[in-house]
């Protein structure tokens, strides 16, 4: 698989490393509920079909990428840069 | 096979008369030439039985000219570098070759396992599902039976032998990138690779066999007035001269991957004795290509009739391949069985070779006059609307019976004649090679007219030209491969040059074969074969159908049909028509089996690349060296490699590390940390983050002091623990186990990129930045004290876990006093590449306390002793409160896990919780052993937990362990025991705190 | 329908195997049944065999949407054994061992269970602490485990790089002497046999669109071959757990979808005579009556129904397997493929009743699918059977994440890639 | 300052290696290494990019134009090695101190990594054919042009390549896998056959 890296371009998929569902939204740091707690950590929607993934570019710029891939055809649709330079932040400030 | 070499001008085109190679084939030595296949040299000197069918040993001669051969396989070479199950088609011969057959004893020609045709119809497909079980009474209730009939037939089952010494070749990946890659090195392949190189695209063209040309070697068609011979070797040459294109010959497209990733296998020196110096055997080419041409052309397939396995029985077109490109004629007395037209063409290129074709066979009710013309000009007499009902002949084919055929019942009268004949050509028609366009495309299409399966839809950036789409012809083939460049430029935007098509002019011959896979006799006598290798018949197709395995997929399990090394590319389609006739539908409804990667079979070692021989990196410490001249053994853990002890003299490990943990408690030593993960964590919010991380309060951690810090997993069990340093405001470093350096990495960055990206922190790996030696013991001050300028050493100055920076032989260092041991320690950081002078400088100030290097058996030796957690204790099953570090689970912040670290299932007793245990009587405490109540060996009982690290104490002069036990903090002072029956040992323990030694820690704080 | 016996196979041998009848009928669906399993993979062959031939329970339908056995059952590399650590996995697997042991009389077909030994391989002291804690454990309940030093697993397994010089040198190995491998189509087919001549009906091409519910109760299932009500419902569909239950309404598990490769080389004379696991990566290997090689190793590592994997994780398998066997690098790679595993949180299965009311799920089997086949189907029709998991399988529950129960063989926490 | 030894002394001996036919005149494939004077790896926080930007074109003269650009001159090279990250090497020993006085907590964080990587620079026609066995990234000019750099991997090592010229590349390896590096790369070479010549820089 070829993974559009937003900063490196596209890349071998051996230059990154799965990290899972990309849906998954952490709760607040104050809310300590427990149901919210373990559904963040162990729901899984698991669709067959588009997938919101994150992939880490462990040897490559280090950045995560969230990734739209269908898990039917594993066709990449669309790439995303994760973190401080994620083009969401830079819409929103 | 009484084949035999010929000499007419225009026939031999790949093979140099001139060079004469010797070979070995069982033992016997033979002669054949350069350019010749070891298949090619061995019909040329007659050779006819090759080896033996899998199940019945039934005798096999060469069948076909290429990968899709069920029968020569070989064990080629000898020795190391012996490999079985080599098909001869595919062997360039050289000279000093030695291949023998395989699958048979005493040999092909008289093979002892020939009496299992005795057996007959008893091993028809799936017996051996309805026996061999035994009957169901007394003692063999259960599968024993099974068990010893299994060693028998596993002997006897299984083709080549492998070797058993290790491999001494080398493999190599390539990784390339190109605008088109064009699959297939004949007609069609040629001229696409020419279309997209002129329009400047960046081309790599394979080509499976030694030199490009494919149908067109040694063809008299005429391209652009160029006989296609000349045409192709002319192409060729103006390919080579372009710099964008790389030609790879004897090189085989594999495998179709996501992104069109395409997987080549490039046999570099297959066809020498061995490879020269430094050259690796076979290459591994892992192709990107923005878009990708598909030209494999078609393999020929055979008609199923009774006895249709005897050697000298070949394919019509490998016979043509064999006269024209070799030079070999297969037989004195030919005969040709088919149903359709393409025979003809093959039987006339080698009459014109000067092959003696007596009869022609044609199963079809009718045939145009221009066959009947050709048929006549060759001097064959043509029989049409007949069939072959059988043959004859014992190790070679003498005869074949022919009767009447009616096309309805579709089957043959009861041969009116019986034809003398020492080689029976066949033909039933033509299946395009569509394996690599099916890893990637839709279902494939069933073609009516061509009686053949066509690629599916493309689901990947690919094309189909010639044959392999359907497009059979020169002029077709040519056709549509120009279109296929056309349309794989425009598809990645590269403007294809307006080029007019090549003029061909060759005689169109109808490939459209009559709708006719099995000639079937009235009465069911001899086996009709459908899988040579697998000796699978249209009988074992029908009883699949009988028993209810009707899908393909349950046809090809049940029956093994295409599961043998050819995977069937000779016999798939032939299998699916007779089931598909049996279900009584057609055969697009019943479809083909998956076809899956390779094409053809692969070395392991090429797939392994460059990893065959050191299958992953290892990572050195700066001081590696030293440690391997002062005689450590040194062990893996994780990539990096370790020294156990440090073994003077006749010293076993134990006496070691007993020794240099005596030391360190005695007066000084020193260990090498340097394999310690190391993160440099800055920014204005790093100690937010850092308190977010750790379970335990980093919020206040005041400069120039180190604090011990647990990490959490979401769910609450522990990750990883480790100390973090506090350098400045705003620069932290922080050290992890040396297992968790990566994984811990990765856990920060997830959390800053996606869970709290407003955070400005960066973090960076610095764990090769700093060698790390840890100095420990009660002199390890005074060690210091004599090579440090810069800090002072005092206890005053430099308190407990306090961070200071200094020199030592201006060496620039970062000290930390904190312990892992439990003695006084400290840990000096520097440079990577200064590790070694530091080393040296801190054993030369330790010479007067008798400082002593100690190794990783000695240093779990001291934090066992001490009850300090590592690898063992953190097996990620065990939570905080578990190992008694429930106070460094602060309430008053969130972190990663605060939440569900309080579900009750985490507290509840009967949890295993960590404890030390003494040895009693003296014995050994051995890892892994299991704590029981029960004193008695042979009746342990219930494990009550386990030991997780032990050792020797030097300080208590005992046994010892670390373990895990139910409720262990409610059980302290127990007597217990522990059992290991894997290892045969019980001893008698007690269960005492885990911290053992200087519980308080006065040695570490005095 | 004839017994199979080596009497028969003569037999109609003279008869030219005219006497054989179908292995399982193909019935049209009826209304209504007791039971459906939906999935004809092992599992779901296996527990409409129990549930007849156990429970008395035979008005069950299969319901699969391809051809039987067309799932993991068919893909995967036929290893049975039940080496664990953790006391409910090794409870569970050694129930499965029993049943293996006698399978192919109690099914009257041949399956094949071939107890050659598996051998795990250690690289250095710390591992072999490991496998003896494994070890012991195992022999604690009554299993059958030994610890092999070097010389010994060089003995039994000749080719090993046993040098000094391998890149992870081999310690020692555990060894499960009773353990090994079975042939996973016969699994299907006998069990198929066993559970159609107790009159289940097994409905292949037989594809769920949709559950029938009465309110929050599940009474039945849509199909491309018209409604099928039953007052219980058992799911077995691994790999599409997902996708099924989200039919019935059950949009998140604690499952993630993921692709397994497995490879076949060239047959060969005998040259592995056991099951053998690399210490130091993933492999597993051993050789089929035939003569092949039959080898995995890890997950690709993304999820995917795709039932392919790509060529990063195939070159590590080959990698991993010459380090082991450097003379194994000539020998060629005839066939890969790919199953849809279901990994769940902590690496073991989902055995229960529930989550709705007249639905029962049997999932999250990772890789461990083949080796539960006979168990598996064994505790599901208990709990289908009684409405309640038998003590076997109580621990495999789906609230076990939320209370924070995992049954965590490799410690490696909630991330399904990792198991 | 203290000498640093790197890993690679004592593998690298000046001399040819590989494919015997080139003993004759010298091979056309030159490698060497060195050990960084200064290493710094520079991080910017999402606002302060351009700020840190002029800082660096500033104290070293060069001109960064953004993207994989990695402008070089006699005393430094920079090269982006992430979104608002560059890794710098210095010719004089102080320039990490330097960098760290210039760029405060606020603006951006300075790690000194000039330990932390070992510098092999292979040259020649055949420097693509060799390091494309082990890399998987396009080698060509318009992939990959020169005075610019890859973050990529070999066999899950991470390396740096700054492409110095059409045919001359400088690869920033971790320094404890650097002998595990130059067990791949040594024998990759061997193929064409190299000479191991004294680090030019």
């Amino acid at each position: 698989m070829l993974i559009d890296c937003p900063w490196c371009g596209p890349r071998s998929v051996e230059e990154f490393s799965y990290r899972g569902d990309g849906t998954l939204k952490r709760p607040a740091l104050s809310d300590n509920s427990m149901n919210a707690a373990s559904a963040y950590v162990y729901n899984r929607e698991n669709p067959a079909g588009d997938h919101m993934e994150i992939w880490h570019h462990g040897n490559g710029c280090r950045s995560h990428i969230l990734v739209k891939r269908n898990t039917l055809t594993h066709k990449i649709l669309s790439c995303e840069l994760l973190g401080p330079y994620s083009p969401k932040r830079k819409k929103k400030k | 096979m009484s084949g035999y070499r010929i000499s007419s001008p225009d026939t031999g085109v790949r093979i140099d008369p001139t060079k004469l190679l010797n070979f070995s084939f069982n033992g016997r030595t033979y002669s054949g030439f350069e350019g010749d296949t070891l298949a090619s040299a061995l019909l040329a000197n007659g050779v006819g039985v090759l080896g033996r069918s899998f199940k019945y040993h039934r005798p096999r001669g060469l069948f076909s000219a290429g990968l899709e051969e069920p029968n020569a396989l070989v064990t080629l070479r000898q020795g190391r570098r012996s490999e079985p199950n080599i098909k001869a088609t595919e062997i360039e011969l050289y000279d000093g070759l030695i291949a023998k057959s395989q699958n048979c004893w005493p040999s092909p020609k008289f093979d002892l396992m020939a009496i299992n045709q005795l057996a007959g119809n008893a091993l028809s497909a799936g017996f051996y599902y309805k026996t061999f079980m035994g009957p169901n009474v007394f003692f063999n209730k259960t599968t024993e039976v099974w068990w010893q009939f299994e060693k028998i037939i596993r002997r006897a089952a299984g083709l080549g032998k492998a070797s058993l010494e290790a491999d001494p070749d080398i493999y190599e990946r390539m990784h390339a990138w190109c605008d088109v890659l064009v699959v297939g090195g004949g007609p069609a392949g040629l001229i696409a690779g020419e279309r997209a190189a002129e329009a400047g695209a960046k081309v790599i063209l394979c080509e499976q066999m030694a030199e490009t040309g494919g149908s067109l070697v040694g063809s008299k068609d005429l391209i652009d007035g160029m006989e296609g011979d000349e045409w192709a070797k002319a192409c060729i040459e103006r390919l080579k001269d372009h710099e964008n294109v790389r030609i790879l010959t004897r090189t085989t497209v594999q495998s179709y991957y996501d992104d069109n990733l395409l997987h080549a296998i490039e046999r570099v020196a297959d066809h020498k004795i061995k490879p020269d110096a430094f050259e690796p055997r076979q290459r591994s080419w892992k192709i990107r290509a923005k878009s990708v041409i598909i030209a494999t052309g078609a393999f020929e397939r055979p008609l199923v009739f009774s006895g249709n396995d005897r050697p000298g029985i070949m394919l019509a077109d490998a016979a043509r391949r064999y006269a024209v490109e070799y030079g070999v004629l297969p037989g004195k007395l030919i005969s040709i069985f088919t149903n359709n037209d393409t025979a003809y063409h093959a039987a006339r290129t080698m009459a014109d070779c000067g092959a003696n074709i007596k009869t022609i066979i044609d199963v079809r009710q009718q045939v145009s006059g221009e066959i009947r013309a050709i048929a006549a000009s060759i001097g064959a007499e043509l029989l049409v609307g007949d069939a072959v009902s059988r043959t004859s002949g014992l190790q070679k084919i003498s005869a074949i019976h022919v009767g009447h055929f009616n096309a309805d019942s579709k089957l043959v009268a009861p041969s009116t004649h019986r034809i003398e004949t020492d080689c029976l050509l066949v033909s039933g028609g033509w299946s395009p090679a569509i394996h690599l366009t099916s890893q990637f495309g839709g279902t494939p299409i069933w073609d009516e007219g061509l009686q053949a399966f066509l690629p599916g839809k493309a689901l990947q950036n690919w094309y189909g030209a010639g044959a392999m789409a359907g497009k059979f012809g020169l002029a077709n083939t040519l056709l549509s491969a120009t279109d296929a460049a056309k349309s794989a430029l425009k598809s990645i935007g590269i403007k294809p040059k307006k080029l007019k098509p090549p003029i061909v002019n060759s005689e169109e011959i109808s490939v459209q074969p009559a709708a006719v896979y099995e000639i079937r006799r009235a009465i069911k006598k001899g086996k009709s074969f459908v899988d040579l290798q697998h000796d699978v018949t249209s009988e074992d197709v029908r009883l699949a159908h009988r028993e209810g395995f009707i899908s393909v997929e349950h046809l090809k399990r049940y029956t093994t049909l295409g599961m043998a090394t050819d995977q069937g590319k000779t016999s798939n389609v032939t299998g699916l028509a007779i089931m598909a006739e049996a279900r009584g539908e057609a055969i697009e409804d019943v479809g083909t089996t998956r076809f899956r990667p390779p094409f053809t079979p692969v070395t392991l070692g090429a797939i392994a690349g460059e990893n065959y021989g050191h299958l992953k990196p290892y990572r050195l410490s700066p001081m590696n060296d030293w440690h391997i001249a002062r005689g450590a053994n040194m062990y893996a853990n994780g990539l990096w490699m370790r020294p156990e002890t440090y073994n003077q003299s006749g010293e076993t490990v134990e006496q070691a590390y007993i020794r240099e943990a005596g030391a360190v408690r005695k007066s000084v030593g020193l260990v090498d940390v340097s394999t310690l993960g190391k993160i440099d964590v800055q920014g204005p919010d790093a100690g937010e983050f850092l308190n977010r991380i750790y379970s335990n309060g980093f919020a206040k951690l005041p400069i120039g002091k180190a604090r011990y810090g647990l990490m959490l997993r979401e769910d609450g069990f522990l990750f990883d623990d480790g100390t973090t340093w506090r350098l400045d405001e705003n620069h932290y470093l922080m050290t992890t186990t040396t297992a968790k350096a990566g994984p811990v990495m990765e856990h920060m960055e997830y959390h800053l990129d996606v869970v709290w990206p407003e955070l400005k922190v960066s973090l960076v790996s610095v764990t090769d930045q700093w060698a790390g030696i840890a100095l420990a013991g009660p002199n390890s001050r005074k060690v210091l004290e004599a090579c440090v300028s810069g800090t002072d050493m005092s206890d005053k100055a430099f308190p407990f876990m306090g961070v200071r920076d200094g020199e030592i032989t201006d060496i620039p260092i970062k000290i930390a006093r904190l312990s892992f041991s439990g003695e006084m320690a400290f840990e000096v950081f520097c440079g990577a590449m200064h590790g070694q002078a530091l080393w040296d400088a801190l054993m030369d100030a330790g010479k007067a306390f008798d400082i002593t290097p100690y190794g990783l058996e000695a240093l779990s030796t001291l934090r066992i002793e001490k009850g300090h957690v590592a690898g063992p204790e953190l097996n990620g099953r065990t939570n905080a409160n578990d190992l008694g570090l429930g106070g460094m689970v602060s309430t008053k912040k969130p972190f990663i896990g605060s939440v569900l670290v309080h579900r009750e299932a985490l507290n509840e007793t009967g949890r295993k919780q960590l404890v030390g245990l003494r040895s009693l009587d003296g014995q050994k405490i051995l890892g892994g052993s299991h704590i029981v109540a029960s004193a008695d060996q042979a009746q342990p009982g219930e494990s009550l937990g386990h030991t997780t690290s032990a050792c020797f104490s030097p300080e208590l002069n005992c046994y010892i362990s670390l373990g895990l036990l139910k409720d262990g903090r409610a059980r302290i002072g127990e007597k217990l025991h522990v059992t290991s029956p894997v290892r045969g040992t019980h001893g008698a323990v007690e269960v005492v705190s885990p911290h053992m030694v200087d519980p308080d820690g006065r040695r570490m704080h005095g | 329908m004839t017994r199979y016996s080596a009497f028969e196979v003569i037999k109609n041998a003279f008869t030219g195997n005219k006497g054989w009848q179908p292995a399982w009928r193909k019935p049209e669906p009826k209304k209504s049944y007791d039971v459906i399993i939906v999935g004809g993979g092992g599992h779901g062959l296996s527990t409409a065999y129990y549930l007849a031939s156990v429970h008395k329970i035979t008005n069950v339908a299969i319901v699969e949407k391809g051809w039987l056995g067309s799932g993991n059952i068919g893909r995967n590399t036929t290893i049975v054994r039940s080496n664990y650590l953790l006391p409910e996995n090794t409870r569970f697997y050694e129930k499965s061992m029993q049943l293996w042991r006698t399978l192919s009389h109690e099914l009257n077909y041949n399956v094949m269970f071939s107890p050659r030994g598996v051998l795990n391989l250690a690289h250095t002291p710390g591992q072999m602490d490991l496998f003896a804690e494994r070890g012991n454990a195992m022999r604690l309940m009554g299993g059958d485990a030994e610890l092999l030093d070097r010389d010994q697993v060089a003995r039994a397994n000749p080719g090993l790089d046993v040098s000094g010089n391998a890149r992870f040198p081999i310690e020692g190995g555990l060894l499960q002497p009773s353990a090994g491998s079975a042939r996973h189509d016969a699994v299907a087919w006998g069990f198929a046999r066993g559970a159609d001549l107790l009159g289940v009906d097994i409905l292949e091409n037989c594809e769920v669109k949709g559950f029938l519910r009465e309110g929050d109760n599940i009474v039945g299932v849509e199909t491309n071959r018209g409604e099928i009500r039953a007052e219980k419902t058992g799911i077995a569909v691994a790999g599409s757990t997902s996708r099924v239950m989200r039919l019935a309404g059950i949009k998140n598990l604690p499952i993630e979808s993921h692709v397994l490769q497995a490879f076949v080389s060239e047959s060969l004379k005998p040259v592995i005579p056991n099951v053998v696991t690399f210490g130091n990566g993933h492999l597993y290997a051993s050789q089929s009556d035939k003569g092949g090689l039959v080898f995995g190793g890890s997950l690709d590592g993304y999820n995917t129904y795709a039932q392919r994997g790509n060529l990063p994780l195939v070159e590590e398998v080959m990698s991993e397997f010459t380090a082991m066997y450097p003379a194994f690098a000539r020998l060629r790679l005839l066939r890969s493929w790919g199953g849809v595993v279901d990994m769940s949180m902590d690496g073991s299965p989902i055995i229960t009743k529930g989550p709705l009311p007249g639905m029962y799920l049997n999932a999250g089997w990772c890789y461990g699918g083949f080796k539960a086949t006979p168990a598996s189907g064994w505790c599901f029709a208990h709990t289908i059977a009684n409405d309640a998991p038998h003590e076997i399988n109580a621990p495999f529950s789906l609230e076990r994440y939320k209370q924070g129960r995992p049954i965590d063989e490799l410690g490696a926490g909630p991330t399904p890639g990792y198991h | 300052m203290v000498e640093k030894t790197s890993p690679l002394d004592k593998l690298l001996k000046t001399g040819h290696y590989g494919k015997p036919e080139n003993t004759g005149e010298q091979a056309d494939l030159k490698i060497s290494h060195r050990t960084c004077e200064s290493l710094v790896q520079v991080t910017a926080w999402p606002k302060t990019g351009k700020g840190i930007a002029t800082t660096l074109e500033k104290m070293t003269h060069l001109s960064l134009q953004g993207g994989d650009a990695s402008p070089a001159n006699e005393d430094f090279t920079i090269m982006p090695t992430g979104p608002g990250q560059y890794l710098i090497e210095a010719q004089s020993g102080d320039a990490t101190g330097r960098f760290q006085k210039k760029i405060i907590p606020a603006k951006g964080a300075v790690t000194d990594l000039t330990h932390a990587r070992v510098v092999i620079r292979i040259s020649g026609d055949q420097a693509v054919w060799v390091l494309a066995k082990g890399i998987a990234i396009d080698f060509s000019l318009q992939a990959f042009p020169v005075a610019t750099s890859r973050n990529t991997a070999h066999h899950q090592i991470s390396l740096t390549i700054h492409r110095v010229n059409e045919n001359t590349f400088d690869l920033f390896v971790f320094t404890s896998l650097a002998c595990s590096f130059w067990h791949w790369l040594d024998r990759a070479a061997k193929e064409v056959g190299y000479e191991i010549v004294r680090n030019v820089k």
